[in-house]
């Protein structure tokens, strides 16, 4: 038998429940969650239909911010698509910043200096810090603790985002990443600042899991819920946290190992059952590994330029070919497919969304639960509808 | 991993009569794909994936790709001898590329760690001939990338559980992401207008409204 | 014990409530018409156009390039150029824009017009205090707008602003510099071709006329 | 009506007067509820400016309120698409007479960066009357608190009376408006004319 077999999709029909004789009992009710909705992380809907308070069928509807990306930066620069990637995902403008230039200097045969790649990490890693602190507080949020969990959790992100608008000139959308290199350099006082931030960050993520981890709501709302098998994980191509709680070891930090993330001495958390405190708890040591990343990147930057001398800003006109390249954004695997034909917009501009593939097994989650772990579950899938849509 | 011509060898010695072409890549990354005849796709595709040494149990990244009708123009090196002496000379050569769309899938494996696999799968055109055989059965993770392109491109995928509008709202006409799509023009005010864009602004004005100063033509 | 763990999290939330009356880092908030965050250097909001000196009209650096135009992501900018030309701080005849209008409602903040300027002549300004009730014309600034001195440049911005100003005297110096060799060489030149008309007169009746000697064009560009 | 100079020599006294209009205007300036609305990026900075550091309570404005029968002000923050615009002026029309919009960054008042798109609206005043835009992509918070002055000016200085009274105090106007369709490639209609008045084209 293949472990790897896939799971066939379900058929959606919705079986109302019969009694011995054939006849249906009871009503089913069909309610329409979103795009308006306040637990739904943006304009996202979902098509739920109910038997008492348990979900039968549940069908994730898209498109409410569908803003036309791909076909966008098909019409424009290479250079001018850089921007429009911050508003992919805009809690991780960083990360996204990093795909893209990643895809292009592969594309392109650029090359990164050293100093450029650390600074590369330190941003990516901070982006992973305040990414997973705001889900945390979204999500403990979905499960009716309004407001001060996400207090807490804006309060530390406004402290990185300072740091990133003192580098990049803008709190979200920091556009700070360029094909061979990065924008501005970082003074020696910002990596001090960090280093300060960083340590500060550990104290903070200590009060924040004493508030969360073990607080006997959260472990009841949480656990044996929306439990996601680890065959299924894989063939519904779940990637980031989700994947790993479901106890799949696969991190592209660890396994393509872009960037200078070989040099960094890290573990891959893993989950173990696969439920949603899996998933938060995946989260939460990934911040602490983070940390150890940014302590030894903040310890070990090289100096020297942050530029490739090769890399043009204007006029970029990479030759013809084809590129995927990939990187791990806070949410899972974030991809750019980019066809080249020469001239200066790409001809096929693709990206590969994490949180929108995740999506694909949210039926089968939330199956059989009640209407309101529903909530809980799609919260922990972390999902942006900026990216989700596009 | 096995280079894409080894996988190629053994598709062929295990799937016989399947036609196999590598499609080459010039980019300095260099990931070349696999065109495979879209009747044969689910074998191949079910053989990248169960086979013990490939294991390519993840699809990562599902693309539509629009290929309209179009002259290609390649520069192709020839040897001629002229005089005896041996010379390359290049010609350009002016081929018509028939259109068609595309679909390509991304390979991973996540048990081995290994990949890119790209395969690639080509509609007959863009008018009637857009069926394919959907891979979602084989991956999950196709699911809704392929409702996408069948969205934003019209791939019909034969063998989807769901193929229904995913971004676009069901009344929508017509597939956006074709290069030959002409969005609705509603560029009514448009202070900061680019060549098109300012014409098209201008249909909604009356002739009157527009003012006698011209700008100037711009360089 | 159960409750145990949410008696805990109640002491973080106390632990916070009270702190903030003793502790700066617990208590962020920033009362921000009366007291405002400190400005930081890169913070960018919508670009403006710098002029030197006092005229606005006339120390304006923009040249009507139109590359911001062109790079621009959104195309937000317009750009109009003039038909005559009018010194820079080079010196130099230079184009100038007769208009020069940017929508904010659709700029986007991302700075590339500033990256791709070969002028200097583009920046970032940090005011961001512009909610208006006019959508159409209140949002689009016009060149009247947008032009401001370079001591508001050195204002908002003080180390790019010194960087700009170097790399302006670097190349206003390389452009007299070019200008006075060029001179000095034309006047060798004129020597030269006057010393030698008079030696092929003095020489020969028949010679070849003198070749007229122009200075080689400056480069518009650096 | 007490003139200026009056009312403040009264106020030295110790007496303070006011009219029903100001201080009808002062109750409700003071205490706008918005509509809990995160279309897109700017929706984030909404949040932060109703987090700690920016604290959108103080003026009055943190009771961020999930149904739109509660709610005063709409914030539109982020880009409107032609799939979510029927839903928005529907959520506008459910919501209680006065209300107000705001159009937070450069999407939601003309499209923005994403206005080249075939699903983007070009702007939500199409549909709905915007009372203050703030531009920037996303704003900052402190512009989104600058645009709450602003609106409360705005508010403070409405007449109660005449022409250009608020319009829950006018029983002639339509309170509901429109609700475009989903059409074949556009919305129809495309757009409220009486509502959608652009200047005439300048180039």
């Amino acid at each position: 038998m293949n472990a790897f077999a896939a799971q066939p999709p379900k058929n959606f029909e919705v079986k109302p429940k019969l009694d011995r004789s054939g006849t249906p009992i009871g009503d089913l009710l069909e309610i329409s969650m979103g795009p308006h909705h306040p637990s739904t992380h943006g304009v996202f809907r979902m098509d739920v239909v109910l038997d008492g308070e348990t979900v039968v069928k549940l069908k994730p509807v898209f498109g409410y911010l569908h803003r036309n990306h791909e076909k966008i930066g098909e019409n424009i620069s290479y250079l001018s698509s850089m921007p429009y990637t911050d508003r992919l995902d805009y809690f991780c403008s960083m990360t996204n910043n990093w795909a893209y230039a990643l895809t292009i200097e592969k594309l392109a045969g650029l090359a990164v200096p050293e100093r450029a790649e650390y600074i590369r990490v330190i941003m990516a890693e901070l982006t992973r810090l305040q990414s997973h602190t705001c889900l945390v507080g979204f999500f403990v949020q979905d499960m009716g603790a309004l407001g001060t969990p996400m207090m807490y959790a804006f309060r530390e992100r406004e402290k990185i985002l300072d740091l990133f608008e003192e580098v990049s000139g803008a709190r979200m959308m920091c556009n700070y990443m360029r094909f061979g290199g990065v924008r501005v350099d970082v003074s020696d006082d910002w990596i001090a600042r960090t280093k300060q931030l960083v340590a500060d960050y550990c104290k903070f993520l200590d009060e924040f899991e004493t508030f969360i981890a073990e607080n006997e709501i959260v472990l009841a709302r949480t656990q044996g819920v929306g439990v996601l098998s680890r065959e299924l994980a894989i063939s519904a191509s779940i990637t980031g946290p989700m994947l790993r709680a479901a106890g799949v070891n696969y991190d592209l930090r660890k396994v393509d190992k872009y960037g200078f993330y070989s040099r960094f001495n890290f573990k891959v958390p893993l989950g173990d059952h696969g439920d949603v405190y899996d998933r938060y708890m995946v989260r939460v040591l990934e911040m602490r590994e983070s940390i150890k990343i940014l302590d030894e990147a903040l310890r070990d930057i090289p100096a020297g330029p942050v530029m490739d001398p090769k890399a043009k800003l204007r006029g970029f006109r990479p030759k013809p070919g084809e590129v995927y390249g990939r990187v791990e954004a806070p949410k899972g695997e974030l991809g750019f497919y980019v066809i080249s034909d020469g001239s200066p917009n790409p001809y096929r501009y693709r990206i590969r969304p994490p949180s929108f593939v995740n999506l694909t097994i949210l039926e089968d989650m939330c199956l059989g639960h009640k209407v309101s772990d529903a909530i809980v579950i799609l919260g922990s899938v972390d999902i942006v509808l900026g990216e989700v849509d596009r | 991993m096995e280079t894409l011509e080894q996988i190629k060898v053994r598709l062929e010695q295990a799937l016989p009569q399947t036609r196999l072409d590598i499609l080459p890549n010039e980019c300095p990354a260099g990931e070349r794909s696999l065109i495979v005849e879209s009747s044969r796709a689910v074998d191949v595709a079910k053989f990248l994936r169960d086979d013990s040494q490939l294991r390519f149990d993840y699809c990562s990244n599902v693309t539509g790709i629009d290929w309209p009708e179009a002259k290609i123009k390649t520069k192709v090196k020839k040897k001629v001898v002229v005089e005896g002496v041996e010379k390359e000379v290049e010609e350009t050569i002016e081929t018509l590329r028939s259109g068609h769309l595309e679909v390509v899938y991304h390979l991973y494996s996540m048990e081995l760690k290994h990949g890119p696999v790209v395969l690639r799968l080509r509609t007959g055109n863009r008018a009637e001939q857009t069926h394919l055989p959907s891979l979602t059965p084989l991956w999950r993770g196709a699911e809704f990338q392929e409702r996408e392109i069948f969205d934003l491109y019209g791939v019909i995928f034969d063998g989807h559980p769901d193929l229904r509008r995913i971004l676009m709202w069901d009344e929508f006409e017509g597939h956006p992401m074709r290069r030959d799509y002409v969005a609705p023009d509603d560029f009514e005010y448009e202070p900061t207008p680019h060549d098109e864009v300012l014409d098209a602004a201008k249909k909604h004005y009356p002739v009157a409204a527009q003012p006698e100063v011209k700008p100037e033509v711009k360089a | 014990m159960l409750g145990e763990q949410i008696i805990k999290g109640m002491a973080v939330t106390a632990k916070n409530f009270f702190g903030s009356y003793v502790s700066k880092e617990r208590l962020t908030t920033v009362q921000y018409p009366e007291e405002r965050l400190v400005p930081k250097e890169n913070t960018r909001q919508f670009p403006f156009l710098v002029y030197d000196g006092d005229d606005a009209e006339k120390g304006l650096r923009c040249v009507a390039c139109q590359i911001c135009e062109k790079e621009c992501p959104p195309q937000c900018i317009y750009i109009i150029k003039s038909k005559d030309k009018k010194p820079d701080y080079k010196g130099q005849a230079q184009v100038y824009p007769i208009t020069f209008d940017i929508d904010i409602s659709v700029c986007m903040s991302c700075s590339i017009c500033v990256e791709v300027c070969p002028f200097e002549s583009i920046k970032m300004d940090t005011e961001f205090e512009l909610s208006t009730d006019d959508r159409f014309e209140g949002l689009l600034l016009h060149k009247k707008d947008l032009a401001k001195s370079n001591s508001h440049y050195h204002k908002v911005h003080a180390q790019d602003a010194k960087d700009s100003d170097a790399a302006l005297a670097v190349e206003k110096a390389k452009a007299e510099a070019k200008a006075k060799a060029a001179a000095e060489a034309k006047a060798k030149a004129d020597a030269e071709a006057k010393a030698k008309a008079a030696a092929a007169a003095a020489a020969a009746p028949v010679g070849a006329p003198p070749v007229p000697t122009t200075p080689p064009p400056a480069s518009p560009n650096k | 009506m007490i003139d200026e100079g009056l009312k403040s020599e009264l106020q030295k006294q110790g007496v303070y007067v006011t009219s029903m209009q100001e201080l009808y205007n002062w109750g409700r300036a003071n205490s706008v509820w918005p509509l809990t609305f995160g279309l897109a990026c700017c929706a984030i900075e909404m949040m932060a400016a109703s987090m700690a550091r920016f604290d959108l309570a103080r003026f009055g404005a943190e009771v961020f309120r999930p149904s739109p029968r509660q709610a005063d002000l709409m914030i539109v923050a982020g880009t409107v698409t032609k799939k979510m615009a029927p839903l928005v002026v529907r959520l506008y029309n459910q919501m209680p007479e006065p209300k107000y919009v705001i159009a937070m960054g450069a999407c939601a008042i003309s499209g923005g960066p994403f206005k080249q798109g075939y699903n983007v609206l070009k702007g939500i005043d199409r549909y709905l009357p915007v009372d203050v835009a703030i531009p920037g992509c996303p704003p900052r918070p402190e512009a989104l608190l600058h645009a709450i002055m602003t609106l409360q000016e705005k508010i403070l200085n409405q007449k109660l009376t005449g022409p250009d009274r608020p319009r829950h105090l006018n029983a002639d106007v339509e309170g509901e408006y429109p609700v475009p369709t989903y059409g074949p490639h556009d919305l129809q209609p495309s757009k409220n004319s009486e509502v959608w008045q652009p200047p005439p084209i300048q180039r």
